[in-house]
């Protein structure tokens, strides 16, 4: 199976990267954007058939090594 | 020889490499900064390394819009003289005045070391005070220096002799083991096509002065002189 | 004033972490009871992180005065003089609570705030350093924790452009729930151009720039003065991010309003953000400060006042101009693409007053705040454990029979193992200044313009201090001062962490008063001001607290620059020296934790005049260029540090040969004690007849032990009756190997067990 | 409007991050992952109410500045 994985900052917590880009594209001329959030895209390809079994593996990646549950939230997609 | 030295937000080896220049080998040198967008009073520019804009995003992505970007690409189509260093290469990258992109490192996150590179071409602008397959040693100091290029740009750099610099061991060997980041082919620096515009991950500002016991900088900055002054004549 | 909305409850107080008699005391000030917002204020005031209520009382055992002292304690971080009309400007800070939280970025915002205390003085930073203590690493959460700590120091100093050139971690268990992070960091100012957190002129504009004011942090400065429990989860919405990018911008700004001389003063926002620098600048000044917080920029709609004054948000910055220098300091900030505001102005009436608008929601005297906190002399016993700490009866142990296995076993220890692999994350050469890079005694930058250098090291074994604290802090200042002369410095300045448990455990205290009171008896002894330090109570955990940490980062003025000294052989065929005695010194050692898995004993004996008399050899030494390296001994003993001595040369290991004389000691306090006051030197044996006359001028003993060569190290002990024992004999290689890769191995492969 | 993009390495191109993360994975006993691959995911928004009009500052967006055609594709949704 593959689980695609969407890693993404808290709210309230400060993304300064996403700061950085929203800013860099006022200055091209991009003014219709009013805030940019970076996260991450996982793409995990699983040697796993059974569903509830992928999504037991997943889960526990996220939350052990993919994830940092301080500062980000995840969700994820199983295919 | 005058060399102007762009400042982005977030360059950190501006200072250094004006020092270098300025300092101990007694060129002009003029800092630039990245909003300005005149180039008429310098013979050669060097894009510096850093974190330009912190590298957020792609490292040397945002800069490359910057001001004077559009002018250093003027300033190369009529035969200007370009050093990218380190986030300087990533950034010619980015704007496309050099082919192909930078990814992460292979393994570890960030190093910073010194490493041996070979001049593979040492009858350009920038090499030509080295002697062919000389062996140099340089420091490194980044995240993302992991060159790709697709196999046709990769056949382009073969045929017109692009490729200048490649990581090796001591005893000037290309040998996986002395890849330190993953590049592709352990290529350390390119130049483009028409050979005015150079990119290099290596530190040559790094390695100019006898206090550090390594100068192998030196010939570099010396070799844009010996490429200036045969330009004049 | 606005009444209160409603009257604080006892629960309220509580939550904020004041006492009923600290309670009492607000409404003394205030003469009347506070709003919330006064008490949110007054909580991170007077909480131990800003207030130094249970420290500030001994602090003053500390000597900060001399010659060079430019600015002794009290600033954003201290300064004394290099000559050249140069200051350095140096300050050490913990960030030991956050990273314990989130490791990348509690490493990453402590870099970033100990750089903003030194830009803002007017210096440009030009090294950092670290001192770190985790648990053993073994456990893969602590392994995790280094892993974190050390990529986010990576990231935002190489970010930042700010070299990291030296260190030193440690490890042990004891630091598994509580790991330590300490950052370092000096720059270079012209000395009469320091730039102060001074408010003066009435009237003045006060300004704020930087990052926006978001919810991050909130009480961070309370919370750096509590210690752990298993809920500590629940405190986690107070992690702050990092923004090296900004923080860059920031230096450049604040460097660029010192040249065109814009400001009267200026503070770094750290704990307890706005609050802190606001009234800190008052009060030294004299003066007061009225803000209104509808001008504060923010990151988030609908911000109380109380949020945003006790907001940790980082990089961010306080002000005040010059009449009418105002705009020019705005002109700067938008070429450079950071936010800056007016909020407010500095009055005359001491207050710290903040508007929303024309409405006041805090009114509080600055001095209250900042000078008039709490100050408590809390018990202080030496605990009951102490006795059975200190009786080690080194008799009753057997002697080493296999130095050999010892000595590699203490190699691969990864607290003396080559840090390799966290020194090459770090950018440690830009700035072109480092001459001696992570790897020797200390590190060395270079002063352009002059022809100086500075030597710096990060020092502090905590065994030493658990075992016997005021030896324990008296060492820690040695072993800097000696890493420093091994290097070729005389050492002018010092600042210090002080991280401890549970202040109001008279154990605590007592560890923390005596190991105070060796520093400063050290620091006293040879002359070196203290000009700046930290203190981190509260790392406890579930009431178990860690060894008692004092660390010491130190400076060193090299001149000329050429008298830089490094502590690998060079040259086949030199002389090897010992300088110093070797005492039965096994108590606390790494030896003893290793082989005979203990932390028992009394630490070394300290001979303060002896280690100057070692100190002053070595710099005469050094300068007259009688000696081709120097390196002190120090964890792991004479074997340590001549195997150190043959392998760390950055790309060249060479072998020695050496015979120790016996002379009543056990083999493994001889190969494997930790006698302070010695270094390992070697000359050409033209100059030994000249070194040893040093050094006996000195009141020093300095004896030929052995020769630099061949592809071994080989250590024969010779007994009073002449009996030959070979201790050691290893290849070259394999020593280098060991030491060189086994700090990596160890936290790779134990991933994969 | 709200736009998510995802910015992922062209196939074919070795993904250092992600092999790291695959080998940590490994490490700590997930044996089931054959491969990760990492990209990013934005969250932008836009002050633009029209449809066709966002869908083309997008793209022009991530043309320009949000992703790198030489080594990495993206795609996006409107919401
Ligand atoms: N955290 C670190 N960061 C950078 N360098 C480090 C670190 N820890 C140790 N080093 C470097 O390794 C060398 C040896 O460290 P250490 O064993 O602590 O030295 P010493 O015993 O002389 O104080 C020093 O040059 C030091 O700067
Ligand atoms: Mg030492």
């Amino acid at each position: 199976m593959k689980a695609i994985i969407y890693v993404t900052l808290k709210s309230g917590i400060h993304d300064p990267q996403g700061h950085a880009v929203q800013q860099s594209l006022e200055t091209f001329g991009f003014h219709a954007v009013d805030s940019v959030r970076i996260g991450k895209l996982l793409e995990v390809d699983l040697n796993e058939t059974d569903h509830t079994k992928a999504e037991a593996v997943v889960k526990a990646m996220c939350d052990k090594l993919l994830s940092n549950p301080v500062i980000e939230d995840y969700r994820f997609e199983l295919s | 020889m005058k060399i102007g030295i762009i400042t982005f937000p977030g360059s950190n080896c501006d200072r250094d490499c004006r020092h270098v220049v300025k300092t101990v080998l007694g060129y002009q040198a003029h800092l630039i900064w990245h909003q300005e967008t005149s180039l008429s009073h310098v013979d050669v520019v060097i894009l510096p390394g850093g974190f330009s804009y912190g590298d957020y995003l792609r490292a040397g992505a945002i800069a490359r819009f910057s001001p004077i970007m559009e002018s250093i690409r003027q300033f190369a189509e009529k035969g200007g003289i370009v050093l990218g260093i380190c986030n300087g290469f990533q950034i010619l990258l980015e704007a496309g005045l050099l082919p192909g992109a930078m990814l992460k490192n292979r393994y570890l996150s960030f190093i910073c070391q010194d490493v041996s590179i070979k001049v593979e071409n040492a009858e350009t602008t920038f090499t030509n005070e080295y002697a062919s397959d000389q062996v140099l040693t340089m420091p490194i100091a980044h995240a993302e220096g992991n060159y790709y290029a697709d196999p046709m740009t990769l056949s382009a750099l073969h045929d017109h002799a692009q490729i200048v610099f490649r990581y090796c061991d001591q005893h000037g060997d290309v040998t996986a083991e002395a890849n330190p980041n993953g590049s592709l082919e352990n290529i350390a620096g390119i130049r483009n096509k028409a050979g005015n515009v150079l990119g290099m991950m290596p530190h040559p500002e790094r390695c100019a002065e006898d206090v550090f016991g390594k100068t192998d900088g030196v010939a570099l900055f010396r070799s844009l002189r010996h490429a200036l002054n045969q330009m004049v004549a | 004033m606005s009444a209160t909305d409603s009257p604080i409850q006892q629960e309220l107080i509580e939550q904020h972490g004041l006492s009923k008699d600290e309670y009492q005391n607000i409404v003394q000030h205030l003469g009347r009871e506070p709003n919330l917002t006064e008490l949110g204020v007054f909580s991170v005031m007077w909480s131990e992180h800003c207030s130094y209520k249970s420290s500030r009382v001994h602090l003053k055992r500390l000597p900060t005065e001399g010659e060079r002292v430019v600015q002794g304690p009290g600033e954003n971080a201290g300064a004394v003089d290099i000559g050249d009309g140069l200051a350095a400007v140096f300050k050490i800070e913990s960030h030991n609570h956050p990273s314990f939280i989130e490791p990348f970025q509690g490493a990453a915002t402590g870099v970033g705030g100990i750089l903003r205390d030194i830009f803002t003085m007017g210096a440009r930073p030009i090294a950092l350093l670290n001192s770190l203590r985790f648990g053993a690493l073994d456990l893969p959460k602590n392994r995790h924790l280094l892993k974190g700590v050390v990529s986010g120091i990576s990231w935002y100093g190489n970010c930042i452009g700010v070299p990291t050139v030296g260190g030193e971690i440690t490890f042990n268990d004891i630091y598994s729930k509580n790991p330590l992070v300490n950052v370092f960091c000096l720059g270079i100012v012209e000395k009469d151009r320091l730039l102060k957190g001074l408010a003066q002129g009435v009237g003045n504009p006060v300004l704020y720039i930087g990052a926006k004011t978001g919810r991050d942090g909130i009480h961070g400065a309370t919370m750096a003065s509590d210690s752990f429990d298993d809920q500590s989860d629940a405190k986690r919405p107070n992690v702050q991010v990092g923004d090296p990018f900004l923080e860059k911008l920031l230096l450049e700004v604040c460097l660029e309003f010192l040249e065109k001389d814009l400001l009267v003063g200026i503070q770094d926002m750290g704990a307890a953000g706005l609050t802190s620098s606001s009234c800190e600048m008052a009060s030294r000044s004299g003066t007061g400060i009225e803000l209104d917080v509808t001008h504060v920029p923010c990151r988030e709609p609908n911000m109380t006042a109380y949020e945003m004054l006790l907001s940790e948000s980082q990089e961010r910055m306080l002000l005040v101009a010059k009449p009418g220098k105002e705009h020019d300091v705005i002109a700067i900030c938008q070429k450079w693409g950071i936010d800056a505001a007016i909020i407010g102005r500095v009055t005359d009436d001491g207050m710290l007053r903040i508007k929303e608008g024309e409405a006041v929601v805090a009114e509080i005297p600055a001095k209250a705040l900042a000078e008039e906190g709490p100050r408590y002399e809390r018990p202080a016993h030496p605990p009951q454990y102490q006795d059975l700490l200190q009786g080690l009866v080194i008799e009753n142990l057997p002697d080493v029979t296999n130095p050999s296995d010892v000595l590699l076993a203490l190699l691969q220890s990864p607290t003396i193992a080559s840090k390799r692999w966290v020194a090459r994350q770090y950018d440690y050469m830009v700035g072109t200044n480092t001459l001696v890079c992570p790897g020797s005694d200390a590190a060395v930058v270079r002063i352009k313009g002059t022809d100086k250098a500075l030597a710096l090291t990060t020092d502090g074994n905590s065994r030493y201090c658990l075992l016997n604290p005021y030896l324990g802090g008296g060492l820690a200042v040695a072993e800097a001062a000696r890493n420093l002369a091994c290097s070729g410095a005389e050492p002018i300045g010092v600042t210090d962490c002080l991280n401890f448990g549970n202040p109001e455990r008279p154990d605590i205290m007592w560890q923390f008063i005596m190991a105070l009171e060796g520093m400063s008896d050290a620091c006293r002894h040879f002359a070196i001001p203290v000009v700046s330090g930290n203190v981190s109570f509260y790392n406890e955990t579930n009431g178990l607290s860690i060894y008692p940490t004092p660390v010491l980062g130190m400076v060193g003025l090299i001149e000329p620059a050429s008298c830089v000294m490094t502590q690998w052989f060079k040259h086949e065929g030199d002389q090897i020296i010992v300088l110093g005695e070797t005492k039965e010194d096994v108590g606390g050692t790494e030896y003893l934790k290793l082989v005979h898995a203990r932390e028992q004993g009394n630490p070394p004996w300290l001979d303060l005049d002896q280690e100057h008399a070692l100190h002053r050899t070595l710099l005469h030494a050094i300068r007259q260029g009688l000696i081709h390296s120097a390196h002190d001994c120090s964890e792991g003993g004479l074997a340590v540090t001549l195997a150190e001595c043959c392998v760390s040369h950055p790309s060249t290991p060479r072998g020695a040969t050496v015979q120790l004389a016996q002379s009543q000691l056990r083999v493994d306090a001889l190969l494997f004690g930790e006698s302070p006051s010695r270094a390992i030197v070697t000359a050409s044996s033209a100059h030994v007849d000249a070194l040893i006359g040093i050094a006996n001028e000195q009141g020093l003993s300095a004896v030929v032990i052995g020769e630099v060569g061949g592809q071994a190290l080989n250590i024969t002990v010779v007994s009073d009756t002449q009996h030959h024992m070979d201790a050691v004999h290893l290849p070259v290689e394999v020593l280098a190997d060991v030491w060189s890769h086994s700090f990596e191995r160890q936290i790779e492969s134990s991933d994969k067990s």
